[in-house]
């Protein structure tokens, strides 16, 4: 089986790899590169938990043929944090409970941070549409709208909807 | 069969390469093919692609607005010269695919996909084909697409509407903003003197392929754009037309909410 | 918006702790955030070989013949695994609680019952090569005429699904081929009623869709064991499962799982644990095998359909008097958890309401379609929405408020639930009480003021005189669906020959503290024994071989 | 084009855990000498907060600080056996293991106090902040971390615990059912606002309210993403879902996430919860369980509200615009049912 080699920038650090002819980004990250960030969950391109940044524009990694990366800069879930410091949509999504199974996380906060590198103060309209090719099953997609808009520093404080002890009306 | 990939600097070898091998397909933005060869789709081994920078261009000639075939739906998105597709690329997939889909690859995906060459068609686009004719009607286009030897499409020339208004598209999802169609309409309706002139009608997810609503055209040639003017034209919403049955909707339903969704898009009242 | 409404039963709790009720962040959301949560298919592993199944075409259709030699010689293949290399290639997954008969195959190399059965395993270096050696099998298939509806397969001469269940119903205690639930004469209840209110209601079947699909890598690990990283629900259902159908001392297989992208009921089913370990064992190598999102959508068990009719005596005053229901679970070729959603829907009947004559037959019918399992509210959610329906209904012939109508049937604290036990613990009347206040939707002050603690008065508590037939009995060489429905008192519970509870006379609905219907309090017979001896010590006990055998007459072999 | 509104209501009980019992779960707890503690089980989480609930749980029962616990799942190896996690039974069944296993550490902590305090274990209570001190006088106290390094380094006792929580298998009666099917019932009540299309039978959601008791709220963010994810799944499964969209004919079935339909982020319902908490005497701290049943009244509340709105009552779910407006023809066009 013919392998061809690429070279790209992952994370900002550079990558060589050889790569299967047909073969799609997300197995090369996962198998090859190891970056783990990137999750299967259909190889259909229907469900955005691969969803990845190619030089800043987000695709999804299953869809994408491995060789045409070449050269590219990729971005993932895994650039996310600079070392021990977490992205702003990091901290929102653990203060808003915004993950319950955590699987279709990285996708959606690779998606989120696409959308705030273009436009720091979105709408909600502007959220929902840039996290509509993620599904997630378990939230209801409530939480993860409310925690990419704290972290857009909207307002929007989603550990505020939590009104706490006692009745309120 | 183990997978193969050829990539060609020029769209004439790819062309050349795709035509002269059954079993290959070609590549453009991904999103129809990749999936396939991850389902281990058996009917091709090859996948070709080309580099040639022509694909991804957009000009302008005369009336004509000419788009590579590689151009991609986020592209048409951002292109000023393509404001009156914007309705239609929007509404492609999410964000993600949007910046993998292509306009080229859209004429081969297969109901209930396929949103964007349903506006081609209303526009009464034309495709170039490599190594073949430069000006194919994209109604003809549709009905060989998958014929052997298989077509390498470099552009599509629609021509622009001269108002900007008189392009309409709707794509009813029962998700949204981003969902599979369940019936996609797109109308071209140039008015003379008030009343419609060649007006223009397709569906999507109505049939196999993107379709051309003759009955409805003939039915609003001559009429005004108010209620009054459209009624015979939704009389004969699904004239000629046997809608699909999928997983989203029957033919039945379909056929009973056609005339609805045409409603809104004729005066403007949808979504 | 939450809200809390700690005013509400404030008095059975204590707030005052340090951990409990405190918003504390998931232990897991580093994790999460970072993408470095462990999911089975985060742990990469040298020379991982892929697994994929050839399945079935057909709905059912016998194997004549399958020749793998093609694919034995296409690059990359490893090993092509058939039936006959599982140790034990029958299984059902409750065998592990000894409830029910081995009736499932791992690979149905003889017959397939549904479409996406598999046949056979390829194991291969990609799964392209797995994917390119399936397409050069042959097999030879005989079709078989199938069924799809469940009221269909119950005919006498429908086609048999699964051979482990004749007549395609799982047979309960040996005994009937469906689960019964009698409480009280529905029969006299009708005859008495002011209206009778009827329905049929379809639940289609579901996927669970998580995102994470199901799957499992198996790897060698030291020492002559098997390591196996899962998305499993059930760590040890699935390596019970792998260890029985493998043949293999529990000890020598190391589950590791814990962290699954969802589940939803989904991922109970251990399909992939015993032949990614096989796999390994016979190819020494670590072998993944995983469902992808076709599979999981058409092949993998979905929440099953279930079709339940439902016949209510209705009094003008909207109270119900009687309940009968008639449920078909449609759980495909074979039985997996679905017999167990059954006995929890029957614990389940009438719903939240306390109604004096309560009937149920369910049946757990096999059809020639994908396997049916678990999902969040297995056995529950399809009833639920019949249940709930069927109350609007309700509501509406009588023009009544249709919470009103709820809470004058609501069950309360110390009622007599239809499987025999006294009611606990319940809140229905304040859930209701507080959804009308939060939505604005009026309730009259009557019902306001009604309260969870006051159930339990008078016939509420009783058991009534009940009705029992052998309808549906089996055995005897008699096919179950032909045998005569037949109608009998069991004597153990008419100690008087009181008519029996049927239908109270009409009264007020009974908002606040519901009035004993005086007539039938000495009506009521005497309640069997409510402790650890639940079958009434008249009915002729079977001998036991364990204390399991009750539930499916079946001990694990 | 008309909109109609219309209003449904449901009301539910949810049978927590497996209901015939013979399911039982484990758990192993133990401390390091500086009294950090390790709660083993082979349970899963699927995303419903497993980890963080028997966490809870352990540091309530030990009395320290949740900080002080972490909780190790799902290693056959280490884990102690589990049923699994299914049929809303983790909070209620694991966690009232991980309480007797925290319960039996517990007693060797305060033991190994007691020894160092010279008092009797049964005069000392833990602060919850990591302390250990003679009930009414705190000055006399110790740490947990000094208290499990003693016990360890000095008394020779293992910090540990062992649980198991089982409800033995209940018999069925054949001919009647009899049967002590659960242990204990959580409970919803809920309303839902929508719209219907009469041209297209097609619904939008636009409320819901609800009330949902739950035993005890373990976690009140975690109950939360239960019921508000759940609901959503309610929602879902009402108007949308299935894998056989004209069963019983198995043709058309959808092959993914395109023709698989679930409601996405623009389809958000608000939803305004009210969570009630009657604790159950057989519960973890009287937790029940919320997963499974947050779903359930959504479906019949969303049929009732279509009923209410255009007077066609759909008995077959999920509630597809073809069937509505099949109803609204036969009909003979909609007929609101007026404000309920």
């Amino acid at each position: 089986m013919a392998k061809k080699p690429i070279q790209f920038q992952l994370n900002g650090s550079s990558k060589s790899v050889f790569v299967e002819e047909g073969q799609n980004l997300l197995e090369v990250l996962r198998r090859e590169v190891g970056d783990l960030t990137p999750k299967l969950g259909c190889a259909q391109g229907a469900c955005g938990s691969c969803t990845v940044l190619i030089d800043g524009e987000q695709i999804v990694s299953c869809l994408t043929l491995a060789e045409t990366v070449e050269g590219a800069s990729v971005e993932t879930a895994a650039g996310l944090a600079n070392g021990p410091t977490l992205h702003a949509l990091q901290e929102a999504f653990m203060d808003g409970f915004a993950a319950q199974c955590g699987f279709c996380t990285p996708g959606m906060l690779v998606s989120a941070k696409a959308l705030l590198d273009k436009n720091p103060s979105p709408s909600r309209g502007d959220v929902i549409e840039a996290i509509s090719g993620n599904l997630c099953r378990c939230t209801g997609y409530e939480p993860i709208i409310d925690a990419i808009l704290a972290a857009a520093g909207n307002g929007h404080n989603s550990a505020g909807r939590y009104s706490g002890s006692g009745r309120q009306s | 069969m183990p997978m193969h990939s050829q990539v060609f600097s020029q769209i004439g070898e790819a062309a050349h390469a795709l035509s002269s091998n059954r079993s290959s397909r070609y590549f453009g933005g991904g999103t129809l093919v990749m999936r396939q060869v991850n389902a281990g789709n058996q009917s091709f081994d090859t996948i070709i692609r080309s580099t040639d920078p022509s694909l991804k261009q957009v000009q302008i000639s005369g009336d004509q607005v000419i788009i590579g075939a590689s151009v991609t739906m986020s592209q048409v998105i951002a292109s000023r010269d393509l404001d009156f597709l914007k309705s239609a690329a929007s509404v492609i997939g999410g964000p993600a695919i949007r910046n993998m889909a292509t306009v080229g690859g859209n004429l081969f995906a297969r109901s209930p996909y396929g949103d964007f060459t349903t506006a081609l068609l209303a526009l009464e686009a034309t495709v170039a084909l490599s190594g073949g004719r430069s000006d194919v009607p994209i109604a003809d286009f549709l009905t060989q697409r998958f014929r052997e030897p298989k077509p390498l499409v470099i552009s599509v020339s629609v021509p622009r509407p001269r108002d900007g208004n008189a392009f309409r598209f709707l794509k009813i999802m029962r998700v949204k903003p981003m969902g599979v169609s369940l019936m996609t309409i797109a109308a071209h309706l140039p008015q003379s003197g008030g009343r419609l002139a060649n007006p223009r009608v397709a569906y999507g997810s109505m049939g196999d392929t993107p379709i051309r609503a003759n009955a409805v055209e003939r039915a609003l040639e001559g009429k005004t754009l108010d209620a009054q003017g459209i009624a015979p034209a939704l009389a004969v919403a699904t004239e000629g037309i046997t809608p699909r049955t999928d997983s989203i909707a029957s033919e039945w339903y379909r056929r009973e909410v056609a005339p609805a969704h045409l409603e809104r898009l004729l005066l403007g009242t949808g979504g | 918006m939450i809200e809390f409404r700690k005013d509400i039963f404030a008095d059975e709790r204590d707030d005052n702790l340090n951990e409990i009720g405190k918003p504390t962040r998931r232990q897991d959301i580093l994790g999460h955030v970072t993408g470095r949560s462990p999911f089975y298919d985060d742990h990469q592993f040298e020379g991982l070989l892929h697994l994929k199944c050839l399945r079935s075409p057909h709905h059912h259709a016998r194997i004549r013949s399958i020749d793998t030699k093609p694919a034995e010689q296409m690059p990359g293949v490893h090993r092509i695994i058939q039936g006959s290399d599982v140790k034990v290639n029958l299984n059902t997954l409750l065998s592990l609680m000894n409830f029910g008969e081995d009736d499932e195959p791992v690979l149905s190399d003889k017959k397939v019952s549904y479409v996406g059965e598999p046949i056979l395993a390829v194991v291969a270096e990609t799964e392209r090569q797995a994917f390119d050696a399936i397409a050069k099998i042959r097999v030879d298939y005989e079709v078989l005429p199938h069924v799809l509806d469940p009221e269909e397969a119950l005919q006498p001469n429908a086609p048999l699904v699964n051979e482990t269940m004749p007549g395609n119903a799982f047979p309960y205690h040996e005994k009937y081929n469906h689960q019964k639930l009698r409480f009280g004469d529905v029969e006299a209840a009708f005859a008495q009623a002011d209206h009778i209110v009827e329905d049929r209601y379809q639940m289609s079947p579901i996927e669970q869709a998580p995102i994470e699909m199901c799957g499992a890598i198996a790897a060698p690990e030291t020492n002559d064991r098997f390591v196996c990283y899962t998305s499993t629900q059930a760590l040890f259902f699935s390596l019970g499962t792998a260890a029985k159908v493998l043949d293999v001392p529990s000890n020598r297989l190391h589950f590791i799982g814990g962290t699954v992208g969802g589940g939803f009921g989904g991922k109970v089913d251990s399909l992939h644990e015993p032949l990614a370990i096989l796999g390994c064992m016979l190819t020494g190598r670590a072998v993944r095998y995983a469902f992808d999102r076709q599979e999981e959508m058409q092949v993998g068990a979905p929440r099953g359909a279930e079709r339940w009719y439902i016949k209510d005596a209705v009094m003008n005053d909207g109270r119900i008097t009687a309940r009968k229901f008639t449920g078909y679970f449609d759980v495909g070729a074979y039985t997996r958890l679905s017999s167990y959603a059954i006995i929890k829907a029957a614990g389940h009947l009438p719903g939240p309401y306390t109604i004096p004559n309560v009937y149920a037959d369910i049946y757990c019918v096999y059809t020639n379609r994908t396997p049916a399992t678990a999902m969040r509210g297995f056995g529950i959610t399809g009833v639920d929405f019949a249940i709930e329906s069927h109350m609007d209904q309700i509501a509406h012939k009588l023009g009544m408020n249709p919470i009103e109508l709820r809470l004058i049937n609501s069950y309360m604290d110390g009622d007599m639930k239809a499987h025999r036990r006294e009611a606990k613990n319940t809140a229905l009347v304040e859930c209701m009480q507080v959804a009308a206040e939060k939505s604005g939707w009026n309730i009259a002050p009557d019902f306001k003021a009604m309260s969870s603690h006051n159930g339990g008065e008078g016939w509420r508590s009783e058991i009534p005189h009940t009705v029992t037939d052998t309808n549906g009995q089996i055995g005897n060489g008699v096919p179950a669906s032909t045998v005569r429905p037949a109608t009998t008192s069991i004597p153990a519970y008419v100690p008087s020959q009181n008519p029996s509870y049927a239908a109270p006379p009409a009264q007020p609905a009974r908002p606040v503290s519901p009035p004993t219907p005086q007539s039938n309090v000495q009506a009521t017979p005497t309640a069997p024994p409510q402790a650890s001896a639940p079958a009434s010590s008249s009915t002729p006990k079977r001998p036991r071989v364990s204390r399991f055998s009750s539930i499916s007459g079946t001990r694990r072999r | 084009m008309t909109m109609h509104s219309g209003r449904g209501f449901a009301a539910i009980n949810y049978p927590i855990g497996m209901n015939l019992g013979g399911d039982p779960s484990q758990a192993l707890v133990h401390s390091n000498p500086d009294g950090k503690f390790t709660v083993a089980l082979s349970s899963i989480d699927l995303g419903q907060g497993m980890k963080s609930v028997t966490r809870q749980i352990a540091a309530e029962t030990l009395g320290i600080p949740v900080a002080d616990v972490y909780v190790d799942t799902a290693d056959s190896d280490t884990g102690p056996h589990c049923m699994g996690s299914f049929a809303s039974r983790g909070t209620h069944r694991v966690g009232n293991a991980v309480i007797e296993a925290a319960t039996e550490a517990r007693g060797v902590m305060l033991e190994a106090a007691a020894e160092e305090l010279e008092v009797n274990p049964e005069d000392l209570v833990t602060d919850g902040k990591g302390n250990i001190h003679v009930r009414g006088a705190p000055s006399r106290s110790i740490t947990t971390a000094e208290a499990c390094g003693v016990a360890q380094f000095q008394q020779g006792k293992t910090v540990s615990g062992r649980g198991i929580f089982l409800i033995p298998l209940s018999d069925v009666d054949p001919d009647t059912g009899e049967m002590t099917p659960v242990s204990c019932f959580a409970h919803a009540a809920l309303v839902v606002d929508l719209e219907v299309d009469d041209m297209t039978g097609e619904v939008t959601v636009l409320k819901m309210n609800s009330a949902y008791e739950v035993g005890r709220a373990l976690n009140p963010r975690l109950v939360e993403q239960q019921l508000i994810g759940g609901a959503w799944m309610g929602v879902s499964h009402a108007l949308y879902e299935t894998t056989e969209p004209y069963y019983p004919d198995r043709s058309h079935g959808p092959q993914d996430f395109g023709s698989y339909i679930m409601p996405g982020p623009g389809e958000v319902v608000p939803h305004d919860i009210a969570i009630l908490e009657r604790p159950a005497p057989d519960g973890p701290f009287g937790g029940k369980g919320p997963g499974e049943m947050c779903a359930n009244p959504v479906l019949p509340a969303v049929a009732n509200a279509v009923f209410n709105a255009v007077g066609v009552r759909i008995t077959d779910l999920p509630i597809t615009p073809e069937k509505i407006l099949r109803g609204i023809k036969a009909n003979g066009g909609a007929q609101p049912q007026g404000i309920v």
